[in-house]
């Protein structure tokens, strides 16, 4: 039964559209699918190999940038004076370079960070989202840096000759985000289900025992690192086609916050953690908004993520299978092992 | 015993004048010894004479001051953990021996990392190499939990076994990262008579099956029962080595180490 | 089972929501979007511009309203956050169903609105943002009544010639509003025979200046122009009068707040020149005194800070001009309020509020052109210089 | 040449303070494992509390900041109590979430009561400057500079010579013995989050009345103390001051000699250089194995 929820889940909100009018809710429902995808890279990293990246929104604002300067073009010079132009190339293929692009800063951060491990990995990647953020708000030539870049063009699928198809309606936009997140649902639920997630486990449970086994932590890390950055590119990507304008404000830190609190809240280390706890974060301000005053939606935000910590230490994912293990007496291990058996 | 042994004396494992300095304590001053293969060498000494370090060093944990390793005739100074690992050499761990939050099986597939066949496309793109890999993975994992006797226990969570139990899971890890030499740290530490004597069977099956084992260990009567020789550490240099009736009768020994009274750790401490 | 009940558990609260907004949508009033920063770094600013427009609102009933009913201000936070400012537009047209907004306060915040007028067609009165792409990118539903830089370094021209500068630095905050005017005001500067110097930027959340400064300090230009908020343009003023800085210090952007300075920088705050739109402290020398001096008489009257006059004014503009807006079309509805907008013609309390067409043809967004002055701070009061 | 010295001058008055706001976090983080993200509020706490105090109250200015110190060193036994005691042994992320729960918190609460313009304190300093040849600093920054190191100072004396400061030390070193050895854990923890509290609190306090004081001034100071705790070392006083200063230094000369934009980019620089020159030598720990 279990391994058939996802897709349950999956056929569920593939059907919100169909019933639900509102465009603000369905509005909320993009946005906040957007930063579900952002939360589950994050998860990869924080969930399965026990890595906390607080600077996780730099890939999200990379890709964001790449994807949007690729389907804007860009003029810049740089230093010695070569001079590179670029003519905006379609959408699709600036969401692809978008992730490609933050993989591969994935994998040099990872390289360079990983050296490092616990708070002091936590304050290096802060620093780089923050280097990151400085550098879109200070070039202004490729960036438009504070003026930020606008007029983004929507996400169009196609190929000259063949047609193509726009995603601009809200409704089309909403299965596109859906689309990607089942995606990167999958890759992530493939990957952690493997011989790569045990290996990650391993590494976050116990680094030496690990190492002793034969397992090349390094890589391992590093591989997560890239996946986790090309998914949160991709969330860039959708959110700058989304909105239609970004400024060096997508690598607050902020988001990141945003990120840590759906991931923690909902459970890291469970696949499906970060949407449960992406939902409520996702939608806490929309129902708060018509109760109370601006500076209180956000005590209640605060306040409510420490009670979640508190009361559910664990998460909420966890913490109902754990309700039901216990209901149906049948022993029922920790989630991280009960998505790890799926594949058996 | 020691006769079948010494026909082959082929060395397998040779540490060289190692030595190891933590700033201005030394750990180890010199130390030189070797395994050959198939043989069962205990490291034995004092708190503190140096015994792990000397794994940690052997392992890839920690880098020689001073001296070589090598196995089977390959330097292992610079290596990383992992790479000393798929050179074949495997260790245990005296304390955390297990990944707790994780079930035996579970555990035994993390042992299982480096037989693993499916590469990252395979995964991804849930390939059938990936399905026929883990399928083996599996059935691996189950004959190796046979093999050390905890196969009962095998979805249950390893931080819920028993503390013989869990040593016995840490053993099965080691075996199943495919090794050609096992170094055990105080495998039976914590370990009642019943399952020190299985734990002893069980060694005796691995060296049959032609594993080059060193081990760390205090407990004195399973030692001398189990070694074909062995090397005594105190204050971080050898102060003998030879077959085990030799060491028990070898007076610097039994001042240094026995003479403050046969240690046996606190069971379960 | 558990995801299913917690996906359910979500979907019902959602339906829930969307029903209980849907009840709301009898127009006994006409509804106008508010769309500003109320939390978040803007929040000062956005509350002075959401407390002006709450006098307009409440001058405007007490006189029966615009078309025989009252108007009622939605007012939604957009924390100082792009996402959120979109979403909160989305949530004003097609919840709330207003047909006009005013908002966004800062430049990237209106940007991030802009798509949402285009798709729904609601126009938005901009009161306060003053990036240039926001008139130029082609988009017919915006009507701006602050000046964008280039046009209050326009005005700045007519003035140049009795500062007496011949070399400027600039000193401006790193946004889309200081970088602008530092590139607008150098075009102008240039043109007219001063030489630029120092281009230098200071974080948003910076605090400490001296380091800028006292490169400044050691320059040969006579002349500092700073564009920033009244917090941060504090800071500069108190950070330049400690390094001993004697030079002349003009300010530009609307947002200096002088009487803030005087109040937070003292003495540091004296011989400074202060670019601004509206003039409350002279209020006979303003386009139409009767209503300054009804405005700072509410603004008072409520116990507010006079100093946010100068920030709650264009909020108070800002309703003025949609509900003008309103009463030309005839109708509360958006392409009506749209279309109507270009007949607006009134004075407001900077000037007169008149759109001309900025931006590609067949798509211009409005613009109005309000009046600059320049006022100086002298031993802790403000005065109109003789120039 | 004039242009350096200013600011060289401008850096030791920044660097005082930095390090102050420096010394707070790495106690807290080196003896609790608590990356504590509301630092930044217990120094907006600071301020707001002295403008509440000096102005709405009426007290003497010098004594207003007696007692913000005061009261940030309650309040921070008062987080520590309530928010940190009942998460003990939980995982560092853990806290760490909690202690961002507890900045939103705070940031709102000071905008919810204070609003969102800022305020300024006035001080009974004069305002014209104190010039010493092509230099001038302004009276207060001299204070500022000479209460920072008074409470560095005390700071360092209060690790290194007193009995609590023994047993922080101890704890530092190894929790478990410590605690074995009769220190009381709990205790010590109280301590060392008052303690860091009310050194924020201080740094809050004197920058204040330098500075505007604002809900958000909080966000700024914590980063830049995550900055300067990284520079300088885990739980080191000396790492700490020393890091405030490199950072003071390395913002000045970058913002005076390089591009104002990238000023506060400088810290961050520095913090990856020390990564790729010397991933482990400056501050790693050694993990015990086995």
């Amino acid at each position: 039964m279990k391994r058939y929820l996802p897709w349950i889940a999956l056929i569920a909100a593939a059907s919100i559209p169909l019933w639900l009018h509102d465009p603000y809710i369905l509005n909320a429902f993009i946005t906040t699918g957007i930063f579900i995808i952002a939360a589950m890279s994050l998860n990869l990293l924080l969930g399965y190999t026990g890595q906390l990246n607080l600077g996780q929104v730099a890939f999200f604002g990379i890709g964001a940038y790449t994807s949007a300067l690729v389907s804007l073009g860009f003029d810049v010079e740089l230093i010695g004076g070569i001079r590179v132009v670029h003519e905006p190339w379609p959408v699709w293929t600036g969401l692809l370079i978008g992730i490609v692009v933050s993989a591969f800063c994935g994998y040099i951060v990872g390289k360079l960070s990983f050296r490092v491990r616990g708070a002091y990995f936590v304050i290096v990647t802060i620093s780089f989202a923050e280097v990151v953020r400085l550098v879109a708000l200070n070039w202004v030539e490729l960036t438009q840096g504070p003026l930020a870049l606008t007029s983004i063009p929507p996400v169009t699928l196609g190929l000259p000759g063949l047609g193509y198809y726009d995603f601009f309606s809200k409704q089309s936009y909403f299965y596109l985000v859906l689309g990607v997140l089942a995606i990167s649902y999958i890759i992530i639920s493939r990957l952690v289900n493997s011989r790569t997630g045990r290996a990650m486990v391993a590494l976050k449970e116990n680094e030496s025992l690990a190492v002793s086994v034969g397992i090349d932590v390094t890589s391992y890390l590093v591989l997560a690192a890239v996946v986790s950055a090309g998914i949160a590119g991709a969330a860039g990507g959708l959110y700058a086609h989304y909105l239609k304008i970004i400024d060096p404000d997508v690598f607050l830190f902020l988001y990141t916050v945003t990120m840590v609190i759906m991931v923690v809240t909902g459970g890291k280390g469970t696949l499906a953690g970060p949407v449960v706890g992406g939902l409520i974060f996702g939608f806490i301000p929309v129902f708060s908004r018509s109760f109370v005053g601006p500076e209180l939606q956000w005590i209640i935000y605060g306040v409510f993520m420490i009670v979640i910590v508190f009361v559910l230490p664990e998460g909420i994912v966890p913490a109902i299978e754990k309700w039901f293990a216990s209901k149906d007496k049948s022993r029922m291990p920790e989630s991280t092992q009960a998505q790890v058996q799926d594949a058996s | 015993m020691s006769v079948a042994s010494v026909a082959k004396a082929q060395p397998a494992l040779s540490i060289e004048h190692v030595a190891v300095h933590f700033g201005g304590l030394i750990a180890i001053s010199d130390m030189t010894f070797t395994v050959n293969e198939g043989e069962v060498v205990s490291l034995i000494g004092p708190n503190g004479a140096g015994k792990t370090t000397a794994f940690n060093i052997v392992t890839g944990f920690l880098r020689p001051t001073k001296g070589t390793v090598h196995y089977r005739g390959a330097p292992l100074t610079d290596l990383k953990p992992h790479e000393v690992a798929s050179r074949g050499l495997v260790r245990t761990f005296q304390r955390t021996s297990v990944f707790q939050s994780v079930n035996v099986f579970e555990n035994v597939m993390i042992g299982l990392h480096r037989r693993g066949r499916s590469r990252l496309w395979d995964t991804l793109l849930a390939l059938p190499r990936e399905k026929a890999s883990e399928r083996e993975l599996r059935t691996r994992a189950s004959e190796i939990l046979a093999m050390v006797g905890i196969e009962h226990r095998a979805r249950d969570l390893a931080g819920s076994l028993a503390y013989g139990d869990q040593r016995l899971l840490g053993v099965a890890m080691a075996l199943a990262a495919d090794p050609s030499m096992l170094l055990l740290d105080e495998p039976v530490s914590g370990m009642n008579a019943t399952e020190t004597a299985r734990f002893m069977e069980l060694l005796a099956r691995l060296r049959g099956l032609g594993m080059t084992i060193l081990l760390v260990e205090h407990d004195m009567p399973m030692v001398m029962g189990v070694s074909d020789r062995i090397v005594v550490l105190n204050y971080g240099r050898i102060i003998a080595e030879g077959p085990p009736a030799a060491i028990q009768g070898n007076p610097e020994v039994i001042r240094a180490y026995l003479g403050e009274g046969v240690k046996k750790r606190a069971r379960g401490s | 089972m558990t995801d299913k009940k917690k996906f359910l558990t979500v979907f019902a609260a959602a339906a829930m929501l969307s029903a209980s907004f849907a009840t709301q949508g009898f127009a006994q009033t006409i509804k106008i979007g508010v769309n500003e920063p109320l939390t978040g770094p803007f929040a000062a600013s956005g509350t002075y511009v959401v407390n002006g427009a709450k006098i307009a609102a409440d001058e405007i009933n007490a006189k029966g309203g615009v078309l025989g009913k009252k108007i009622e201000l939605v007012i939604e936070d957009n924390k100082s956050n792009p996402t959120e400012a979109a979403a909160v537009a989305e949530k004003l047209i097609t919840n709330d169903k207003v047909p006009v907004i005013m908002g966004a306060w800062g430049s990237s915040l209106t940007l991030a609105v802009m798509p949402k007028l285009l798709e729904y067609k609601v126009p938005m009165i901009v009161e306060t943002s003053s990036s240039g792409k926001i008139t130029t990118s082609g988009n017919p539903f915006i009507f701006r009544i602050s000046p964008p830089s280039s046009v209050e370094a326009h005005a700045f021209k007519d003035i140049l010639p009795k500062l007496h500068i011949k070399k400027a630095d600039f000193l401006v905050i790193n946004n889309d509003w200081g970088r602008g005017a530092a590139e607008d005001f150098g075009k102008v500067l240039k043109a007219n025979g001063v030489q630029v110097g120092y281009v230098e930027t200071m974080d948003q959340a910076a605090q400490d200046m001296s380091a800028q400064l006292s490169k400044m300090k050691s320059s040969d230009a006579d002349t500092i122009m700073v564009t920033t908020a009244v917090e941060q343009l504090t800071l500069v003023l108190k950070q330049a009068a400690a390094l001993g800085i004697k030079k002349q210090i003009v300010t530009t952007g609307g947002s200096q707040n002088p009487d803030q300075l005087i109040d937070q920088a003292g003495a540091a705050a004296n011989g400074t020149y202060h670019l601004t739109t509206f003039a409350p402290w002279f209020p006979d020398n303003t386009p139409d005194p009767k209503a300054t001096n009804y405005f700072l008489g509410e603004w008072k009257k409520r116990g507010f800070n006079f100093a946010g006059a100068t920030e709650s004014f264009r909020g108070y503009d800002g309703i003025r001009t949609i509900v003008a807006g309103i009463e030309k079309a005839g109708k509360a509805e958006p392409a009506a309020i749209a279309a109507a907008m270009w007949d607006v013609n009134f004075t407001g309390l900077n000037g007169k509020i008149k759109f001309e067409k900025q931006g590609p043809a067949g798509k211009e967004s409005g613009q109005s052109i309000p009046n600059v002055y320049l006022i100086k701070i002298e031993n802790g009061k403000i005065e109109l210089p003789k120039l | 040449m004039t242009e350096f010295l200013q600011h060289i001058v401008n850096m030791l008055i920044l660097g005082s303070t930095y390090a102050l706001l420096g010394i707070g976090l790495t106690l807290i983080f080196g003896i609790m494992r608590v990356v504590n993200f509301a630092h930044g509020e217990l120094y907006a706490f600071g301020a707001y509390f002295v403008y509440f105090v000096s102005i709405l109250l009426g007290l003497n200015f010098f004594l207003s900041i007696l007692v913000a110190i005061v009261a940030g060193c309650l309040l921070g036994a008062l987080i520590e109590v309530v928010l940190l005691r009942p998460m003990r042994g939980a995982d560092i992320d853990t806290t760490m979430l909690i202690m961002i729960g507890a900045m939103i918190v705070m940031q709102n609460g000071e905008q919810y009561i204070w609003g969102g313009v800022a305020k300024s304190v006035n001080t009974p300093f004069p305002q014209a400057p104190l010039v010493i040849g092509s230099v001038s600093v302004s009276w207060l920054s001299v204070f500022v500079f000479f209460a920072s190191l008074a409470l560095i100072a005390a700071s360092y004396l209060l690790i290194n010579r007193t009995k609590l400061g023994k047993a922080m030390r101890a704890t530092f070193q190894d929790r478990d013995t410590a605690s074995l050895m009769g220190v009381n854990i709990q205790m010590i923890y109280m301590a060392t989050f008052a303690l860091g509290s009310s050194l924020a609190a201080a740094a809050g306090a004197l920058l204040g009345p330098v500075y505007v004081i604002s809900p958000q001034m909080g966000n700024i100071a914590s980063l830049k103390a995550f900055a300067i705790v990284i520079l300088g070392g885990l739980g080191s006083i000396g790492g700490a001051t020393i890091g405030g200063f490199m950072l003071a230094f390395a913002e000045e000369i970058g913002a005076g000699y390089i591009s104002s934009g990238y000023r506060d980019a400088m810290g961050f620089l520095i913090i990856i250089a020390v990564l790729l020159f010397k991933p482990t030598g400056l501050f790693a720990r050694a993990e015990r194995i086995g």
